[in-house]
This record gives structure tokens, sequence and C-alpha cells, in this order.
């Protein structure tokens, strides 16, 4: 009984393995176009996971998450363009802001709940956009900030790695997410993390038990806007611009579908669910105009067939299979 | 678990190998890449089928080579319109790119472009294109809003205007343009400037206002479903009593004027293209068009694709095809003069637009529906760079 | 002074038509628990049979007729086929309504091409009014009249009916009405029809003022969610109201602030939600 | 001292009284009944007690603190533990987890967000104790909403004495259940420790007659009789209330 989950734990980590070596070798394999999308998989996985942080774990549904990813964009590309900071400086500087804004959006909206802190979420994150759209002599507006610089990691020693080359850039984000996913499971497996699934299920037992709900939010709140924020601080890198779509209710809604396709609370499924929605995008596109009524087939599709997204399908099999060797073991 | 990982990596390899780059010999790849899904669709997808039109009309072969058009959808989002942009370059290995009309695409795209030294025929009306973020590489086939803004203005001097209003996007092309306008016609004059967003349904609020103390006229800097939009509540409000509307750039390109209503009879505006001209290379482009789109009628982003598309198929015949010498295309581009509909076009020495403009006023046709009369012709307009750098 | 009333006007007549948008999606949210999102597509797409109904007949009536009824009929499809299976599970309901809002967006591209189109005015009309020295168009007056003439009506359903009466029940609790004998379930489907209805009958009427053009959903969409944040999820009155003080609140902010459109409408909806964080005229 | 003082405690909703002045003390180690037909304002009582509403007036003295103002997390932590009317268990995890939960509230490493949960070896054990002690384990590994209703009200008790609270209040343990299962948790609830002091909301009268050492009644949002068993039993309002009701 005690083993079973040990043993599950085993098999997890030995696909993890065989995963992160199969990323390592990608470079090999890869020509640039597919890197970038595979670099784009990755920070689109690491920003639907920080989500899922909050909808999967907590129970709360934001539509304003874009808001962090976007604030993080969009403060490292005016540190690297304007000043001149280099990755240490500006990447921090960038998840510090998305940190900040969080810290002040949450104050309001974690009065609201369900339904309603949806669409607070939404009202914050469309009030930040505003700005950016509008603050026209510090963020260019609806052109956004072209030409920002693809840094160089200056390593201690006088190291200096550029990352202006795709393989070099690739190598950079896959460290950077791996560490930033490797800190997430942790905190999702923390008691921090198992209070959250309380609250998730009942924030009236949790505050009967004894737990200060609102604080485990609100620590919940900023802290998915910090992984939101590092994958903008990635993303600006990547792509070299910034733009008000950064944090447009579009890109929030795009990474909350990510994370219900996939299958929220389950921190892979975000992942699946972010590389499923990149490879749509840019693949059916070269073949047909009608990607967005494929996309949204897909969406019904899988609402239909896998209401608890698709690493849901996979889980829920797993468990049938399990409880029929368990009936097989006892017969 | 084994078997699944060996597998995995066989088809990680086998995918790798698919992807090498094909031998760059036999077509010539040109990567066309407009917003063809959303708001912007409803002039991106018209403009793509007058760039195939023109390679139509030459059989898709130029100089012996085969042309092959890629299409790609930016959706008018930057990132997504960079991502669709590498995926022409480093996937499909285009030759050279003939894109976009989404001004901060544009913007997104031109370091990628200069980077990745692929020649670049944009449509996009970005100034900065021949400015800051000029490149080599770069070609504008669109007036800068500057060009197409000091014509505007300097019609509507002429028309007598003293005191106006100005009301535009709120996005770079309105924002220049509004400098052209405050520098030929005084900051005093301008009463007053507005800027509301791209997409605004209701212009109501905007129009009250400047009813409450009339101009001379209304210098309009908005297109798309925007356009015809403030047309018909500047006639709601019965602003046409009071004061006409000058349209900056494409304001009356045709396609927006079958959702004009019968008022907007005597709306101005200046810009390259006048789909009423009786010339025979007009008249071919037209009827080609009409034919393929339900019987409608061109407009001046068509016109626009088409002759870009005319461009390149020019410059490539004078180097025989071998776009792979990318210096020499972008020599022959740089010195390539077409007549088209509209009469000759070519680019300047910084790679921007050169080409003939009409003065337009929206008329009733014979047919009933509206279309633009073509006035004064203002010959091979150039970009005021020394005016505005 | 004059300047005032036209500028009132506007945000009043704005607002009504946020206020037949709203009024769906609230009903809708208040009987299912269902944040619909293809509501944005049933504007849209009854503005465009709209549209193609007043090109072949000329008829602004049938219009408004044959728009309203055939995506109340796909809202009953919607219901009945799809939302049903998932109720009160909200993560698969976003999906699904979300993938329609694609699909239905695809749709009407591939049907009516990309071009904006303008619903003709009625000729009844098709006139402006003379108000202390502004023209005002009298569609805008007729907007007016309209809206609260529908929401005279649906205050009536709602209060004066036996359906309405139903509808209330199975509102404060579903279990309990179903124990009752209530047909709840029919009442889901009716009243996801009476709800794309209205959104439909929004796309139509509003079609002379708005237009019709691909992405009108989305925007659409969004405008009516903060209404009804604003208003109250499930409350007749706040999607009036809360429609009064958007369409107000969008007018006058273009006025003052006109670099901080949009701003003027969502800063003020997270201020509220805030200080009311079930809205003005919701309960939790 | 007393475990619980509540002097003059009132709550209204939007005009409507639901308690006026009710005044009781409950003293250590006592099993306080209290009762009342629907409506009563018992749940409401439970409900200002625990801070899940704010009390329009009066005061709780939780052991001689003033628990009024104090949000209802930290009553908790002072020892005040609640089951609900309805039961509200975490539906989607093992009834294990949700004692680990309740276990974890009062442990010191909550707050951790580094640390795994699964190492925290000894809270582990307790949990599976407790289930052990009270003859759950069979079901530890069944998520919460699997289980039976009979089931729930048992996970519902074993959440709330969890954390060893000092004052615990149980609102309707017992309703809904078949005979036998009423014969279980009335057992459990005997076999508490005795210095818990109990405050128990019940509508069945034998087995509140049987558990009781002092009851409380209430009527339409007032006290009207306060007493032990015998007291109550022989109170001619009381009587009255309960006759008139049915």
């Amino acid at each position: 009984m005690n083993t079973e989950p040990r043993q599950r734990n085993n098999a997890a980590c030995g696909l993890a393995a065989i995963l992160i070596l199969g990323m390592l070798a990608l470079p090999y394999f890869l020509s640039s176009y597919y890197l970038g999308l595979a670099i784009e998989m990755m920070i689109f996985a690491l920003f639907a996971m920080s989500l899922d942080l909050l909808v999967g774990y907590a129970g709360m549904a934001s539509l304003g998450h874009a808001a962090y990813f976007g604030v993080a964009a969009y403060t490292t590309g005016l540190l690297a363009l304007r000043l001149g900071w280099n990755v240490w400086l500006a990447l921090p500087a960038g998840v510090l802001m998305a940190a900040l804004t969080a810290a002040l959006f949450g104050l309001l909206a974690l009065r609201t709940r369900g339904s309603y802190f949806l669409m607070i979420t939404l009202a914050l994150s469309q009030v930040a956009w505003g700005i950016a759209f509008g603050w026209r002599t510090l963020t260019g507006g609806d052109d956004g900030l072209p030409d920002v610089p693809r840094p160089a990691l200056n390593l201690p020693l006088h190291l200096s790695w550029s990352l202006a080359g795709s393989t070099a850039f690739y190598y950079f984000v896959l460290v950077a997410i791996t560490v930033a996913t490797l800190l997430l499971i942790r905190i999702v497996i923390s008691p921090f993390g198992f209070a959250l699934r309380g609250i998730r299920e009942s924030e009236a037992r949790m505050l009967a038990l004894g737990y200060n709900v609102w604080r485990y939010k609100f620590v919940a709140f900023v802290l998915a806007a910090v992984f939101a924020g590092f994958a903008g601080c990635l993303y600006v890198y990547y792509n070299r611009f910034v733009s008000p779509d950064y944090l447009h209710v579009a890109r929030s809604a795009e990474v909350l579908l990510m994370v219900i396709l996939g299958g929220a609370g389950t921190l892979i499924g975000p992942a699946v669910g972010a590389a499923v929605i990149v490879l749509l995008q840019n693949l059916i596109s070269a073949y047909t105009e009608r990607w967005l009524l494929i996309l949204g087939i897909v969406y019904v599709f899988v609402a239909l067939f896998a209401p608890n997204g698709l690493v849901g399908v996979f889980l829920e099999y797993r468990a049938s299979r399990i409880k029929r060797h368990v009936k097989r073991l006892n017969s | 678990m084994r078997h699944f990982s060996i597998i995995a990596l066989l088809a990680l390899g086998a995918l790798g190998a698919s992807m090498q780059p094909a031998l760059s010999q036999e077509p010539i790849k040109i990567g066309v890449m407009f917003p063809l899904t959303g708001p912007l669709a409803s002039q991106g997808v018209p403009e793509r089928d007058a760039i195939k039109q023109a390679f139509d009309e030459v059989h898709d072969v130029v100089a012996g080579r085969k042309i092959e058009l890629i299409y790609e959808d930016s959706a008018a989002k930057p990132d997504i319109g960079l991502t669709k942009t590498k995926a022409l370059v480093e996937r499909d290995n285009v030759n050279l790119l003939l894109s976009e009309l989404v001004s901060s695409v544009g913007a997104a795209m031109a370091p990628y472009v200069a980077e990745h030294k692929i020649p670049w025929i944009s449509t996009v009306a970005l100034a900065s294109l021949t400015r800051a973020q000029k490149s080599p590489y770069i070609f504008r086939f669109v007036p800068s809003s500057y060009q197409y803004a000091l014509v505007a203005a300097n019609s509507g001097k002429k028309l007598g205007w003293k005191k106006v209003y100005f009301i535009g996007w709120n996005a770079p092309p309105a924002r220049e343009s509004y400098q052209v306008v405050k520098k030929i016609f005084g900051a005093e004059n301008v009463v007053d400037a507005m800027f509301p967003n791209v997409g605004t349904t209701d212009y109501a609020p905007y129009l009250t206002k400047m009813d409450a103390q009339p101009a001379d006229g209304i210098f309009a800097a908005m297109w798309g479903a925007d356009a015809p939009r403030i047309v018909e509540q500047w006639a709601e409000y019965g602003l046409n009593k009071k004061m006409p509307i000058f349209g900056i750039a494409s304001f009356t390109s045709e396609e927006l004027l079958t959702d004009m209503p019968p008022q907007a009879v005597g709306v101005r505006s200046a810009y390259t293209y006048c789909g009423t001209l009786d010339t025979p290379e007009n008249k071919k482009f037209v009827d080609e068009f009409k034919a393929q789109h339900n019987n409608a009628m061109p407009g001046s982003y068509m016109y626009m694709g088409y002759m870009a598309a005319k461009m390149v198929i020019a410059a490539l015949k004078d180097i025989n095809g071998k776009v792979e010498d990318k210096d020499a295309f972008i020599d022959a581009l740089s010195k390539v003069h077409v007549k088209g509909p509209m009469g000759e076009a070519s680019f300047d020495e910084h790679h921007g637009m050169v080409a003939n403009f009409y003065e337009l006023t929206v008329e009733k046709g014979a047919d009933g529906h509206l279309q633009n009369h073509c006035g004064q012709l203002i010959p091979q307009v150039r970009d005021p760079y020394a005016m505005f750098p | 002074m004059a300047f005032w009333l036209i500028q009132a006007l506007n945000g009043i007549s704005f607002g009504m038509l946020l206020f037949l948008l709203a009024a769906g999606l609230s009903l809708i949210y208040g009987l299912m628990k269902v944040l619909n999102l293809t509501h944005g597509s049933f504007y849209l797409l009854g503005g465009y049979i709209g549209v193609a109904v007043v090109r072949t007949t000329g008829s602004f009536v049938l219009a408004t007729l044959a728009g309203a009824f055939a995506i109340a009929v796909v809202g009953v499809v919607m219901e009945r086929f799809f939302l049903r299976r998932f109720h009160l599970q909200e993560l698969p309901q976003a999906l699904l309504t979300f993938g329609f809002l694609f699909i239905f967006s695809d749709l009407a591209m591939v049907i009516w091409g990309s071009d904006p189109e303008t619903m003709p005015k009625p000729a009844l009309f098709d006139h402006s009014v003379q108000l202390g020295g502004f023209y005002y168009p009298s569609y805008r007056l007729f907007i007016i009249a309209f809206g609260l003439a529908v929401a005279a009506f649906l205050w009536w359903l709602q209060e004066g009916t036996r359906v309405g009466a139903m509808v209330r029940a199975s509102v404060d609790n579903e279990e309990v009405a179903r124990a009752l004998g209530i047909n709840v379930s029919l009442l889901f489907s009716l009243v996801f029809a009476l709800g794309a209805f209205l959104a439909a009958l929004g796309g139509v009427m509003g079609g002379p003022i708005v237009g019709v053009y691909p992405g009108a959903d989305f925007d659409v969409l969004l405008l009516g969610f903060v209404v009804v944040i604003i208003g109250g999820l499930g409350s007749l009155k706040g999607a009036l109201f809360g429609g009064l003080a958007v369409g107000l609140l969008d007018n006058f902010g273009k006025v003052f602030f006109p670099e901080l459109a949009l701003f003027t409408v969502f800063a003020p909806m997270a201020l509220i939600l805030a200080w009311r964080p079930s809205g003005l005229f919701g309960h939790e | 001292m007393s475990a619980l003082v509540v002097s003059d405690v009132s709550r209204n909703f939007g005009g409507v009284q639901a308690l006026s002045n009710v005044s009781m003390t409950a003293e250590p180690g006592e099993r306080h009944l209290i009762i009342g037909p629907n409506g009563a304002g018992k749940t409401t009582l439970f409900n200002v007690l625990t801070g899940t509403f704010a009390a329009s007036g009066g005061s709780v003295l939780l052991f001689g603190r003033d628990i009024t103002q104090l949000p209802p997390y930290e009553r908790a932590r002072l020892g005040l533990a609640r089951t609900f009317q309805i039961t509200n268990l975490f539906p989607r995890l093992t009834v294990l987890e949700n004692v680990l939960l309740a276990l974890q509230a009062a442990d010191t490493s909550a707050f951790s967000l580094y640390r795994r949960l699964r190492a925290n070896v000894p809270v582990f054990r307790r949990a599976k104790a407790l289930l052990d002690d009270w003859d759950l384990a069979a079901i530890a590994e069944k998520t919460a909403k699997e289980i039976s209703y009979g089931e729930k009200r048992q996970v519902d008790l074993i959440l709330a004495i969890a954390a060893r609270p000092k004052v615990l209040l149980l609102d309707e343990p017992i309703a809904g259940l078949s005979a036998a299962e009423v014969v279980r948790v009335v057992g459990m609830i005997r076999r508490l420790p005795r210095e818990i002091t109990i405050l128990m909301i019940e509508h069945d009268m034998d087995v509140a007659f049987e558990l009781a050492d002092r009851i409380t009644v209430l009527h339409q949002g007032r006290l009207i009789a306060d007493g032990d068993v015998a007291a109550i039993r022989n109170d001619p309002q009381v009587a009255e209330i309960y006759l008139g009701a049915d």
C-alpha cells in the first residue's frame, strides 16, 4: 500500500529525466525555427503553470494573469533598452515589479470570489493594459518597444555567454524554466500548497480549522504573478520587443484556456495545454486560414470528452487501471 | 517506458531530418503575411488576394523561375506576426517577404528582418521603416504617415480651411498625421485633436464635442470599419451640414465606400488610388479583381499589394530571377520603375514609396453606388524626410 | 446645457444597447451559473443575419425578428446538447463557450466575409431631430425607448408571471424548485434562449450604430461583462443600471479624458468591485 | 473561569433580527445543548461565536478572553472548533488528507512553502493514528465525496477534534443519519475527552436530553430558557413552543 506512491514517483522521475535529456538534445535535431517554437512552448508552459497555482490549486480562476506577464516584460524591456541593464539586474527587476503589481491588485481582487474574482482580475489587467497603451512616452503605446537587446550572461570570472544565437538562448531558457518548474513543484507539494488545495475545496472549513485563508490566497496570488512575470521577462528577451498585446485580456484568456485544456490542478497539464495551443496556432495556420475554427473545435471536443483536461483523461485512465488491478488481486 | 523513450528519440530524429533546409534552386518563395482573421482581415484578405492577382498575371513564373507564395496570418498581433515571420524565414526559407499592414506588427518585424537580411517589401505605413528602423533590406511600398498626411493637409489648406479639428486613431500613423496637420495649419488653428482607440464603436461623444464649437473642417485619420462608422455618425448628428470631413490616407478607399451612408457624398481625401481612373492598367486591375471578388471594387490597400508585387516581379526580371544574390535584388528593386494603374511608381533613396496621388471626392456613380471622383493629380509624391525627420 | 443633454443621451442610448446584451448574460448566470462567453457571438451572428435579411427584404422589423429568433434557436441547441452536460462545472464551461466563440467568429467570416457591415436604419427613424442647436439622430431616441420597453417587459416577466416566479424559485434554490415539481431543465433552455434572443436583438438594433464586423463579438463581450459585474450578476436591475453606468462612463470618459478611453470604464469597475465585491445589486 | 461567556449578543440581517440579546455561559467540560424550533437562530449563534458573522452587538468571551472582534481563524487557533450543519469537507481530497489538513493547521510548519508535505512524518502518523482510533482507517484513501453520508458526518467530527480544541461546537451532528449511524456518532461524542466543552445544536429531544448537562432554548432569536435537563423538561414555555410549533 505504501510502496505504491513511491513507485509512481520513480516512474515520474524517470519520465522527467527522459524529458530533460530529450530537451537537452533538441538543438541537435531541430532547425532554428522549431527551436524557436520550442522556446515559445516552454515560456508559455511556465506562464500556464503559474496560473495553475491559482486556478488549479487555490481554485481562483483569474482572467487577468497576463497583467503580470506584461508588467514584467515592460519593466525588463525598458530597463534593458533605455538604461542598458544586464540580465542579472533587469530580469529580477521585472519579476519584482510583477510581484508588486500583484500585491497591489491582490489587495483589491481578494475581496471577491468566484466569477467576481474572474472579472475584477480582468478589469485590473485591463487597467494595466490601458496604461501600457496610453502612456506613450514610456511604453511606445500601440507600437510597443522594439529592438530590446538579446542579453549576454555576464558570469563571474569575466566569463560572458552571449545569448544572441538561438541555441544558446534555448539552453538559457531551458535552464531557467527547469529551475522555475522545480520551484513550482516544490511549492505545490509543500504544506502551503496543500493548504491551497484545502482552500479550493472549502474556504469556510479552512477558516474553521484556523487557517488564515486570506494570507494564503494573497501569497499564492503574488507567487503566481512572480512566475508569470519570470515567463514574461524570458518572452521579451526571446521576441526582443514588448507591446500592449502582452497584457491584453485576449492573452489572459489564452493562458486560462491552456490551463483548462491541459487539466487544471496538475501542473503538468497546463504545460501540455500550452504546448498544444502554441503548436496548433503555429502549425495549422501554415495550412489553412481557418485555424480559429479548428482551435475552437478542439476546445469544444476537449470540453466534451475530457472535461478535466488532456492530462485529466490520462490520470483517470490510470486510476481506473489501478482499480481494476486491485480488484483482480483481491479476487 | 524504455520503448517509449526510444521511439520518442527516433521520432525527434526523423522530425529533425525532415527539417533540413531544402536545396534552394527551383521556385522563388515569397512569404505573404497579412491579418487574415479579426477586425483587420477586411483589408488583409483582399490585399493578399491582390498580390496573388499580380502573380497570376505572369502565371507564377518570372524569368523562367516558378513563384511560390506562402501565406501566413499575423492576426494583427505583433508577437504572433513575428513568430509567423520567423516561420516563413526559418522554416519555409522564403527568399523575400511581401507582408503586413498593421504598424505594430511591422515595428516588431523590422529588427528581425534587418538582422536576418531578408528583403522585405513592406506594405506597413510605418514612417520609422525608412527612418529609425531603416535597413537596406526594408522597402516600404505604401506612403508613410508624413507623406500622405502632408498631401491631405495641403489639400485642405487649398480649400480655404482655417480652423480645423483632428480626430484619429490612438496609434502612430494618426499621431504622426496630427503632427503634419499641426505644422501646416499652426497649433493654434487646430481647435481640438482627439485620439479614440482603434475599433471605437461610438463616436457620438467626440462628434457632439465638435458640434459645440464648429470649425471649417475635420481631418479624420481612421481606417477599416471605423471610417464608415464615423461618417455614418457624423451624418446622423447632422455634422455633414456644418463641417466637411477630409479623410487622411485610405479613408475613402473603395472597399469602405460600400458601407458609407449616402451622406458620404462630398467627403474628400487625397491618396494613391482612385478606382475610377481611366487608364488601361487600372481597367485591367479593376476588372480582374471584380471578377474574382463578387463584383467588389478594389481599394487602395489592394492597389498597393498589387503594385508591390509588380515591383518585385520587375526587379526579379532585371536580375534574371537570381534572387539568391540579395544585394543584386535589393539594388534592382531600389532602381525599378513600374507603370501601374495609377501611373509610374518607384522607391526613393531610403526605400520609401514614390507614387502619384489624386485628390478624391466621394460621388454617386452611374449605378447608384458611391465611388471616388478622381480630382487633381499630385504627381510623384515623395516622403518629406527633411520636414519630418 | 443642450451639450450636456446630448452627451447624456449619447451615453444612455449606448447604455441601452449594452443593457440588451447584458440582460441575457446576467439572467443566464443567475439561473445556471454559466458565464456564457459565446454571448458576444450571439450579438454578432444576430447582427449579420439582420443585415442579410434587410438586404433581401428591406424590412427592418423582419430583420430584427429573423436575427433574434434564429439565434434563440442556436442558443437552445447549445444549451441542450452541450452546456447541459457541465452543470456547475466552471472550467469545462469556460472551455466550451470559448470554443464556440472561436467557431462562430470564424464561421461568420466564412459566410459573410471580413468586410464590416453597417445595418441600414429603419426609414421611420432615419432622420435627425433638432435639440437646442444640435442635431440628434432619432434612431438613438428610439433605442432608448426600445431599451426601456424591453426592461419593462423583462421586469414584468420576472415579477408578474408564473414563469418568472419559477425562475426566481430556481435561482434561490434549484433543489427545492425541482422538488416542487418545477421543470428546471425546461427553464434552463427557455432562459438561455431568451438570453440569446436579447443578445441577437442587441446585434440587430445596434447594427446601425455600432456596426457588425469581425471582432465585434469580443469587443461587445468585454463590455457586457463590465456591465453585469458592475450591476451584479443575476440581477436584472443591475444589468439596467450597469448598462447605463457603463454607457455614461464611456461617453463622459471620452469627453473629458479622450486619451484614456476604456480606462474610464475598467478602472471604476475595479473600484466598484473592491468596494462591493458582488456588484451594486448582486448578492453572493 | 467559564469556557464561553456570551453576553447580550445580537445579529440582524438587513432589518431581520436573527438574534436578540442572547446571553449564556458554558462551563469547562460541560455538555451544553442548544435547542429550539426552525429559525430560532441556533446556527446563527454558532456563526457569531465562530466569527463567520460579526455580531451586531454584545460580546463573546473564550476562557475570559474577548474574541468578539477576532477573525474566525484566530478563534479557531484559540481552541474553538466546529462542525457544520451541512457537511463541509474537502470533497476531492482523501479522508486521510482531510485529517492531515486539520492537523497541519496547528502545526508550526503550516505556512512553509518549501518543506515537503509528505516529509512531515509526525503529522502523517498522527493522522493515521486518529483514523485508526476512530475505526475509519478503511476509508482513509477514499476521497471525501466518495464516502457515505454517515461516514462524512464522522469525518466532519474528526476534523473538528483533530487539533484538540477546548470548545467544540457541533451543529446537528446526527441529522439525517440512520438509526445505526446515530448510535455510532452519539457513541463518538460520548467518547470525546471530558475536558472538552461541547456546545451542540440538536433537534432530537431524546438524544439532547440524554447527552446534556445543561440546555439553552432559543426561539425567534431570543433565549427563552436556560437550565439543567429537569428544569427544561418542566418549563411550560418550552413545552408550549414545541407543542405550538408542531
